[in-house]
Formats: C-alpha cells, structure tokens, sequence
C-alpha cells in the first residue's frame, strides 16, 4: 500500500507534463467560487475552445478515446493522471464540454450510424461544437421518465413540443440529446423515443433560471412546434429511455462527482483562528474543535475513497461502488459547515460579500448548499440508489408501472 | 392551569394574520429582493394605523397598554409573514430599552413616536466578525460624545434613533458600558448601506464620529441592560422564528401534497413524511419554550433569563430545519429565484443571527441551568 | 397565561392532598431505574392492590369513571391534579392496572353486555383482577393487523392456536384481551376478532421475554388448543379490528406518554461538574454545554408541551396532537444523552452497574433506550403517524389491502 | 496509484474471515455472555496456532514478520465476528509498546511467548472517570516499585503481565511519567473482576501495592510513548470497528430483506434504504480513514497521529451508528437476548471507549491539523 505510481503511470505523469509545460503556464492560485454559478463569458469560451482543441489534437482530451478521436485509447488511470496534472497549470475550464463528451457523444457513438458519428464526434471533441442534455422537465424533478415533452410524427420528420429544465450549458450549446414521449397510450418508460437537434432549429427557445443563490448556470428550454428529421432520431421508436440509460451511466463512471466548490475545513479552520469567541479564539472552543473533526472526517474519508477508486482503476479492476457517496456527503457538509461558520462569526455572519470575513466564502457556501443537495439528484434519491443499487434493496412499490402514461396520476 | 392565551389574545393573533395575508404576501417581500428598497413602508404605515408597534407601550406613553403576550401573538403573524418591516428593531430592541432604561423624559420624547409608527428605532451592538463581549466593545461614549463603528446594524438605514452599547470608562469588561441613546440624523454620524443574507431586511454600517448621544440607563450599567433587553428580544424574536417555521411546514406539506412523482402525491413517500414530521416536532417544542418565554417576558419572572434563552435557540434551530427541508421538499423548483422558499431560507439564517448566534444564547442557558441548580 | 390552578382546579387539589396526607406519607426520594425493566414481586403486588382498592373506594382510582365505578365522574384535569399529588407520596406504584384500566376495560365497557361489564369492571378497578392486552405478535411487528393467532370456532366456542409477544404484565395478570384471526380468506384488517379470557385458561402458557438489557418486562405468551366461550367475545365476529382501535385510541389518550427514566439533563450536569476532561471541569467544556443546551430545549419544549395540553384539558378542549411528539423525542435523546454521558465518563465509561459514576445511571439508561426506541411504536411508525394523523398526509401504498390475508406476501 | 491491500493481504482477509465464519460463530460469544469467563481460550489457542498473534512481530522475536498491513486485514475480521479474546490489548497495545519501548532482552523474553499465544499482556492507562491527562496518573512507580490503581482494564484478569502508565517522579506533566512492565502474577498485585458493558470482553481493576515492575523505555517518556502505542492501536481497533459496523450492515440488510410488514419487505420502505444507505455511507468513509491510517502505521509515517485520530473518530462513529440502527432496524425482537443485535451494540460502545473516548481524538486531530497546518 503507497501512494506511489506504478512505472507506467510515472512514465504517462512526465510525458503529460512536460506536454503541459510546452503548452501551458503554471497555475498561481486557485480562487473558491460557488460551484453552482460557473458561468462563461464568451472571451473565456473562445480560450475553452482553443485549449481544447489542442488538447485533441494531442490526444488529451478524451485520453480513453480512440486515436484520431481526440484521445489515444488509453486507460481510465491516464485520464485521472492527465486531469491531475492539468489542475496545476493555468488552463481554460473544460467544463463546457463536460457533458457533450461524458454523456452526449458517447451515447450518439453507441446508437447513431456512421455518417452521423463521423459528423458530430470530431467537432464535439476538439470543442468546436457544444452539447448540452435535454431531459429533465418541470413535471419530472426526480421522476425523469415522467417527461411531458411530446414528439409527434409528421410525414417523415417530427414535430417537438414542450419544455426542458435544469439545461447547464444551454446558452452556449450547439446541439443537444433530447429525450421526448412519442406515444403517451403505453407505460411512461415504453413511450419514450431519443434525439438530437441543433439548438438554433426555429422554435427552440433558451432562457437562463435564476437560482435562489441569485446565480443562473441552468436554463430552461422551450419547445414550440420544432421540427426535425427522422434521421436525428438516436436508436429505436420507444427505445428512449434504454438509450437514456447509456447516457445517464456514463455519467456514473465519472470518478468523484460532489464538489465543495473550495469550502472545507481547512478553511474553517482558518476562520476559526482569527475568530475570538466568548471564551477566547474560535480554534481553542472545544466545540468548535468537535466540529472541525466530524468534518475532517468525512472529507478525509471522501478523500481516500476516491484513492481507493483509483486504485482499483489502476489495477485496471472495476471501481467499487464507493464513488455514489461523494455528493450525499460533500452538499449536506456544505450546508452544515458554512452555516456553521457564520454562527462562528456572530452578528457579523448576516453579512454577504465582501462585507464577511474572507470574502463571503461562507455565506456564498450557505447560499448554493441547497442547490447542491438538489442538483443532479437530491439527497433522497442518492439514498435510494446507494440502497438499490448498491446494497441491493428492493425498489419501492410502483403503482405507475404498468399504467399507460396518460393515465398516471398527475395530481392535476 | 393556564399555559396559553387567552381567547382575547387568540383573537388579535387571528385578526393580524387576516390582516397580512391579505397586505404582506410574498409579492412584496420579492419587491424588496429585486431591489425596491430596505423596507416596506405602505405596510409599515398600515401597521401603525393598527397600533401594533404600541401593543406593550403603556397608555401614559401612547402605546395601547396592552402587553407582551399580546405582542408575541403579533411577532408569531409577522414571522410568518415574513413581514420586511423595522418592527423588531423598532419594538423588540428600541423601544424597550427606553422602557428599562429611559428616563421619563426620554420615554415621553420618544415612546409615542414610536407607537405612531413615526419613530423607527435599533439597538447596535456587534463590530465586527466574532463574538460580542465586552472586551469587543470598543465605540466610545465619553462626556456625551460618541465615536466608532457599528456593523451590521438592522434597519439602520432607515432607523432615527439608536441604542448603542459603547464604553464610557476604562474600567473593565461590563463595568465600564454604558447605552447611549443617540439621534442617527445629527451631525458626525455616516450611515453605509451593507448588504446581508436577507435583502428584505436592510442592514448598515454606522460609523459615529464625535456624535452627540445622551445616557440611556446607569452609567456602568450597559451590559445588564442590553442582556436585559436582548433577553427580552430573544423571546419576541422567537415567535416570528416559531412564525416562520410554520409557514415553511405549510408550504412544504402544501407543495408534497400536490406535487406527484411515479404516480403519486410525493407526500406518500417515508422520506418526505418523516422530514415533515421532523419539522413539525421541532416547530412545536419551538413553540412551548416560546410559550414559557413569553410567560417569563410578561411577569419580568426571574427565570426570564433562562425561559429566553431556551425559546431562541430552540426557535433558531426549528426555523433552520423547517427552512432548509422545506427547499429540499421542493427539489429544483425550490432553488429558483422565483419561488418563494429561500425568502424563508434567507430569513431564518438572518434572524438566527440577528441578536446573536445560538452558541452564546446556549452558553448563557447553561450559565443560568448552573445558577438555579446551585440555588 | 400563568400556571396557578382556576379556583374549582384549586378546591379539587386541596381535597385530593388531604386525603392523601389522611392516607399516605410524603415521599422522601425518588429512584431512577431503568423504564423498561420494571417488575413487581409478589409483595410490592399486595400493596400496590391494597392502594388501588383504597383509591377505588375513594373515586380515585379512575377519577373520570362514574360514581361507584372507582371514579367520581370527574374531568381529566381532575385527573391529572390528582397524579401531580399524589407522586408526592410515598404509595405503591399503579403500573400493573394501567394497561388494564388504561385500554383493555374501556374496551369491555363499549363492546360487551350489561352482565359482563358488571361482573369485571369493578374487580379491576379495586385492582383485584389485573388485565393484559395480546394484540402484538412474532409476525406482526409494526404491522399489528397482520397477526397470525387463530381462533377457530368449535361448536359454541372458540379454539385458540398461537401465540402473542411483547405483553406487559402478562406474568401477574388475571385477564387478558385477545385479538385473533377468525377468518384468513379476508383481507387483513377484515378478519380479525376480539376476546378476552383468563390466563389461567388452560393452554395458556406466559413466558418472560429477556431483553437486550437483561431484564425482563415483556412476556411471550402461547396458545395451545385454548378453548373459550363464544359470550367471551368482544364484539361482532370480523369487527376485531374496529374493537382494537377503540382499545388504542383509548391508548392515545393518556397524556405524556414517554419517559426517560429520570436520566435527563439534570443527571448529566451533575456528572459534568464532577468530572475532569482534558481542559479542565466538563462543565466548562463548551462541547458538554452545546450539548446540554441541545438537549435542555427538548426537555424544556416537551415539559411545556405537556403544560399546553393540560391547558387545553383545564378549559375543557380537545387536547392538540402534541402529544405525539413526546417519545420520538426522549427515546432518541435518552440514547445519546446516555452515550455522550459514557464519552464522558472516558474508559470508565465501560463499567457498568455500580462501579460506574452515579451507579451506572447512563449505562443502565444506554442499554434500555434501544427497547424505547422501538416499544409501543418505533420511531418510524410514530413519525409516519405524525405525517399522517396530525399533518394529514397521504398513508404508504398499501399492497395488502385488499388481497385475502392468507395471500398477502409474507417472505416465507 | 496502490491505496489497497495487496492480493497476498486480501489471501490473508478471506482465510480469516473463513475461519473464524467457522469457529468464531455469535454462539461463542453468547456463551460468555450467559457466564462462560472473560474470553474464549480455545478460539485463542486456534488464532495462536495461525500465528496471527505474532503477525507484526519480527521473525527473530519469534514472529512471522509479516506487518501491520497483514494484521489490519485480521483485525477487520475479528471485528467483524466479534471475536471473544484478548487480541487488542495482548497484539495492538501490549506487543506494540514492547516492540516500541523495549529493550532487546524484554523482547526476547516476551514476544516470543505473545506471539505463541502463551502470553497475554494488556496495557494500563485510565484510574477513574473522566480524561486521562498526565495530572490524572497517580499511579507511582519508583526504584522499580509500582503503587496504584488502574480500572478498567481490558482483559486484566487473564493478562500474565501489562505495561502500566505510571508517574516516577514530581515533574510536572507528562515529563514525570515513565512506563512500568509488570508481571501480573507477582507479589502485591490484587485483581479485582469488573463488570462491563460488553461481558464477552473481560476488565479488571488492578491493583498494585508496591509490586515489582521494570522500565519500559526511557524515564520520563511514558506519556509519549504511550501515545505513540495508543495511536497504532487506535488504527487496528479501527479495523475492528469497520468490521463490526459492516457486520451490522450485512445483518440488517438481510433482516430488512426477508422480514414482510404491510405485504412487502421493510427494505422497501424508504426509512429503513435510506437508514442503511447512512450505514453504508458512514462504513465505507470509516473504511477509507482506516487504510489511510493503515498505511502511516505500516510506514511509521509522520502522519501517523492525525490518521491514527482520524481513523479513530470516523471508525467509531460508523460501528456506533451501525450497531443502534441495526437494533432499530430489527424492531422488538432485536432487542431481545436472544438476538445477536445487542453483542455488536454492546462492542461498539466498549470499542468506542477502550482507548479513550471520541473527544479525546478529535482534540487530537485539530491540534495536528493545527500543526500541519502552521508548518
């Protein structure tokens, strides 16, 4: 047990640095932000794209990815090894290209044909075209598969309607991965058919939502009579939601998953030292100190699963099911430290901005916390699928299984 | 056995919720988040036309003479309402330092103001991040000059007088404090607008230099009597936190009850249903330490102390949890600028705050828990 | 809004304590034990009737019952006056008719005749005869209704064949009430029936339970070929159901409801000022205050919970739902109170009985809160009754309602 | 990346876990709870014949030399099976102190016997309730003369000899400590048997009256190396504990999972998945600490105190919380004797406890953090 590479990834380390110190300048410092408000200026969109593409052309910016296809087939312990090494240096976020490449693409790889593989993948890869992934609705929340947005036949094309939620990158995408109910007579999973369309079709409406943390990084999504070509249907007629589940399981292979957005406890920490209390300084408060170790706890513990997870990577064996913990933990510490942070700073704590000790990192935490516990599941569900499809436990009764979808109770 | 109010009482708490259901929705809450403001002063105005700010103000004093339990039942309405109004500031802080403190004079100069709603009024305490105790106090107050800043002051924008705790002598800790009453629109006074958690109630920065103020209370009595008025605070505060609380579980049980996800009401599932019984347990223990605070409040019992101490963190921790889970029960929708859940959120963290943090109130319980039990 | 007594509340009060000072002396100090282990020998059994058939005579042995019925037909504040009374006294503990008076002959005085009201109401409220109740069973767990013992009709009367668990007092009891399945081929709730018989009914056998935290109050109790009359039926045939919630409704009544054992706040601030931790007095140890404070307002907030409903019972109102709250709420801080105590406590912290601090008070308390946590409904049951009877939400989907019992999955 | 056991280590955890499946069922350790001793001896000669005693003792002391990586994947399962002997204190606190502090002769004359299963050894710290703090050890031992009590003291009534927290002299603090080596069955030493709240693992108060005992280690370096002990131990207990709460999990999933209520399983209602998915969550986090403290102490790293504490802290809190929910889980009748449930939350508490209570680590964790963070 170490912590050490083997000879090969040593090897891959030093040959992705010193690409990176031909191509990239070290990185000075990292700035905490809220993780919920990442938004791109079309200045930084331009650098987004630059730097990928020369990442494609290298072949890191799929690493797993065939040659020529923006990667070098390598394995899955490269790709982290290439991500490590990449947060060092002071590159463009690739987060725009996130979910075309880890969800998108790889689902358009697996059902389209070859024409439309060779028409869509290059330019995704090398950042010159985005997609965004339109599922979720107003109607679905947690219930995806509850999606209302029909897509109606009409000659040899089709005709979309309604609306999509929760949309990141929307704003800037090119194309999106639409999932719509082409026939509400059958079971709600069974009437579910796939596409993909470009997001200036006539008819295709983009509007940010403005978060409660007074952030928008998502968008809602307006459907009014939108057609398209069969041909951009992905896989069968009322396959949607098997071909939904392609895309949705790779965005469970991505390691890790909740982010903090830089707030944790050594920043408690150094709040806690500059902090006198009633007693004296904040850092000499036994329960101050409680806190700080429930906290360590749980990020040491996300810390060295992650490893594990590597590691298991690294032996080229299946990553366990540790990695599905990361978010319960990381949104529910965020809410509860921050909050916590401001009771350390008293009277003071209602302060937002730069008003508040260290810029307001705390009261920004506080603020995009719930958004966090929602965000990509929310507590609950997580639970249920540590429960379901970790442990194995029996899902809960379904009375909507066998019901047509259009006689599902709505409550309505 | 008499523990609850009285149907007169019961009364008033019916006609102030009818009057802000009807007057404070949120739609005016979100006015003031999109920057309408630091407070209402339509409702301000028609609230003073009701004489609420005078409920516990003596007649002889203009106010309506009736009393604090009569005042609880108003705060528990306006919590709920989240009304943005500078009552607590106002009623809660200012005007019952007078009460304690003032002279008669100072009460007759300004006491009928406030009942008439032409006086708004704040208490100013904290400088700045951490504790307050008196070593942190460190604003002036000598020869009736007062120097120093004050931050994050409520209302303290729009307030037209102070309370502020300054010390007066280099004796030390508590006994050299004293409140000094002072006029914020005289000479040598700045006031900055700072923003808070909670834009529907406005906050400020206010910076004394060499302003005129005047004794308010004993000199070398300061730190008592803002406990004594902080504690009498805490228990009114407690009732818009209790307020609050409430009206999160509504709209929470509200929202799961017609919200439906696989089929059926996302009400029916255990996730949701205990989250909401958890919510309403908190919120009623809530309300009993409330009722024993109030109890406390209104004979001045000598267990105030510990009865305020009790109902504001057990009203802090409820309004927290009712808040935060009622967002959670809401799912993505309840993160959106548009709904109304995170006015609640915001609130309860700025009213949890806003008289201090629960871990001074809870060091003072145990405090008061170590004095009854040694007596 | 004051706790003094209305006038009538204060004559009644003064009655009670002189009949008590003509009866009783003043207790001199109160014990804690463990709630779950409490047990009765034969002698403290003796006494305990001889008080009940003192109070009986007096009217107070029920004081909302009729005159001549052990009450005087009073209020249920009047009744609560008395219990504050008389606690002050040193008199046998009336645990052992609780459950009889409580829930099992209000039961027989709404369901059955003239005859045989008169012939048992009376012996049990002079404490003559003691009653159980046998509705819970191996099988049924939080689901009551799904109870297996069976009562076959034979003849004119009845044969019964199982068994029940988790019965209080069975050990000393002369009666019980029995619930059973007179007819498997009905949905659950449809074919259930209610009796009572002797215990000393041949084929009875009372067993006692021995409990995680060795002692024993529960018994198991097992039926074997019992043969009963059909007039010692309570209720119509398949009405068991409706019978049993008169039964527990009468249950709900009883105001408070959970208890500690005495071990609460008080007990540990004692602890904390005798013991030494690694910065000096526990007590000044702002991780035990934080504590302390948390677990006072919940303390605090039940006691004056319970004040309000007295309230409400004193002017002659339905008392609120309140009353629900008070296990769910002292069942968990009993456990980590307890377990927070033995943290303090250090390494000694493991001994137990009477070489720990203050006689092993929270060890004795940590062993027993699991059983609290789970008798007379577990948390999840009573917070799934507060969702649904207080709050009014939906109950779960019931896959069992209206399947035939003897068809409803059991796993087996 | 290689942040695992290696295969050889999961060989090692998978016959053990075989083994003790077989021979170290929940009937032995219920024998001991209805009154069968303080341990199982023919469980401990079997796991002496393994040589799982001498599996971090050097060859030449007459163990197997192997490491503590090997004896953190035994410890697991010992955990996991609730193993009735007295692994702990003999393997983690006493082979260690002697392999930490000893002298080459106290090695060869001990480890070879510990490592034979022959000697039990234990290691004496607390005298009373509360912390223990160097201000708390009264226990005197000069010119190899040791006076004192020590309670309770994990398998003292079956220990042949034990390493003994002792003051030597009246320097103040830590510097007066030294640690004795006692001989348990030697003249003025009075054991007394004291009931525990797991009686599957024995305890004693030890009593010395001017008993005859050596140095471990330099004089005046008791505290430190105890502390040095008690953080390699507190990472193989840990290992213990994540055992004990996986154990906890397995049981109530396969309780949750055949156990009908309302026509279903309860594992399919929500409040019970969600329950074991904290169960899973609060296991896998304390598994993780745990490697990470099995890696410092397999390398003796700087890290050590911190890992050993975070392990600590994380280990128990997960055992602790597996082991009441899987009470709560069962309902009734895993509150009954007769069901296994109360073993493990009984150990886990006694876990929880044995080498100091959770508070005393997380004071240690941020006064390392505290450091690592200043250098």
């Amino acid at each position: 047990m170490d912590f050490e590479d083997s000879p090969e990834e040593a090897a891959f380390r030093a040959e992705v640095r010193a690409w990176l110190d031909a191509n990239a300048a070290p990185r000075v410092e990292r700035e905490a932000g809220n993780p919920l408000d990442e938004r791109l200026d079309s200045g930084q969109m331009a650098k987004a794209k630059a730097w990928q593409k020369k990442r494609a052309d290298r072949g890191y910016a799929r690493i797993t990815w065939p040659l020529g296809m923006g990667g070098i087939a390598g394995t899955p312990m490269q790709s982290i090894i290439y991500g490590q090494e990449e947060t060092k240096y002071d590159v463009p976020s690739g987060a725009a290209f996130a979910i075309g490449l880890g969800m998108c693409i790889p689902t358009v790889m697996a059902y389209c044909g070859e024409e439309t593989r060779a028409r869509y993948v290059k330019p995704a890869v090398e950042g010159a075209e985005i997609w965004c992934q339109l599922f979720s609705e107003p109607a679905g929340g947690s219930d995806v598969a509850a999606l209302r947005t029909r897509a109606e036949k009409n000659g040899d094309g089709w005709t979309i309607n309604g609306s999509k939620i929760w949309t990141t990158g929307a704003q800037f995408s090119d194309y999106g991965l639409l999932l719509a109910r082409t026939d509400p007579t059958v079971p709600k999973h069974k009437g579910l058919t796939m596409f993909y369309l470009s997001m200036t079709t006539p008819g295709v409406e983009v509007r940010p939502i403005r978060q409660a943390s007074s952030g928008s990084g998502f968008n809602e999504i307006f459907f009014t009579d939108v057609r398209i070509a069969d041909s951009q249907r992905v896989g069968e007629i009322g396959q949607g939601w098997q071909v939904a589940l392609t895309t949705l399981m790779h965005e469970r292979l991505a390691v890790g998953g909740g982010q903090g957005g830089g707030i944790d406890v050594p920043q408690l920490l150094q709040l806690a030292r500059g902090l006198e209390l009633e007693d004296g300084p904040a850092i000499r408060n036994a329960a101050v100190r409680e806190k700080i170790a429930d906290w360590y706890v749980r990020s040491a513990g996300l810390k060295y699963t992650t490893l594990r997870t590597m590691t298991a990577l690294s032996r080229s064996q299946q990553p366990g099911p540790e990695a599905s913990i990361a978010k319960i933990v990381v949104a529910s510490k965020l809410q509860d430290l921050c909050a916590f942070a401001l009771e350390l700073e008293g009277e003071a704590g209602m302060l937002s901005g730069e008003e508040a000790p260290m810029h307001g990192m705390f009261q920004s935490g506080w603020l995009g916390a719930p958004g966090l516990r929602i965000a990509g599941g929310t507590d609950e569900i997580l639970r249920n699928i540590i429960a379901e499809r970790v442990l194995g436990l029996p899902g809960d009764v379904r009375v909507d299984k066998d019901v047509p979808f259009n006689q599902v109770p709505t409550g309505r | 056995m008499n523990f609850d109010f009285s149907d007169e009482q019961k009364q008033i708490k019916d006609q102030a919720r009818k009057f802000l259901n009807e007057k404070c929705t949120t739609r005016i809450v979100r006015k003031l988040y999109d920057g309408g403001g630091n407070f209402d002063p339509v409702l301000w105005a028609q609230i003073a036309q009701l004489g609420w700010m005078g409920t516990a103000i003596p007649e002889e004093f203009g106010g309506l003479g009736l009393g604090y339990l009569e005042l609880c039942v108003i705060a528990e309405e306006l919590g709920r309402a989240l009304a943005p109004v500078p009552f607590s500031s106002t009623v809660y802080l200012f005007a019952e330092a007078l009460l304690i403190a003032g002279t008669d004079d100072q009460k007759r100069r300004l006491l009928p103001g406030i009942a008439r709603g032409e006086i708004v009024g704040t208490f100013a305490r904290s400088e700045g991040p951490g504790a307050v105790t008196p070593k942190t106090i460190r604003t002036g107050f000598r020869n009736g000059r007062l120097s120093g800043t004050k931050i994050a002051v409520a209302d303290g924008m729009d307030a037209h007088c102070a309370v502020v705790l300054a010390r007066g002598s280099e004796e030390a800790g508590a006994r050299g404090l004293h409140l000094a009453l002072v006029d914020l629109n005289g000479a040598g006074i700045r006031r900055e607008a700072v923003a808070t958690l909670d834009p529907s109630r406005g906050a400020a920065r206010l910076v004394f230099d060499d302003a005129d103020a005047e004794a308010l209370g004993a000199l070398g009595q300061g730190w008592q009597l803002a406990s004594r008025v902080l504690d009498g605070a805490a228990v009114l505060m407690a009732f818009e936190q209790v307020g609050g609380a409430d009206a999160c579980l509504a709209m929470a049980k509200d929202y799961a009850m017609t919200r439906y996800a696989f089929g059926r009401p996302i009400a029916s599932f255990q996730a949701i249903k205990h989250k909401l019984a958890d919510m309403y347990v908190n919120t009623e223990l809530a309300r009993s330490n409330a009722y024993y605070g109030a109890w406390a409040l209104s004979t001045d019992a000598r267990e105030l102390p510990l009865a305020a101490a009790a109902a504001r963190v057990s009203a802090t921790q409820a309004f927290d949890y009712a808040a935060k889970e009622n967002t959670q029960t809401h799912g993505g929708i309840g993160f959106t600028w548009e709904a109304d859940c995170h006015f609640y959120y915001k609130r309860s963290r700025q009213l949890g705050l806003a008289l201090g943090p629960q871990r001074a109130w809870k060091d003072k319980l145990v405090g008061e828990l170590e004095r009854s039990n040694a007596a």
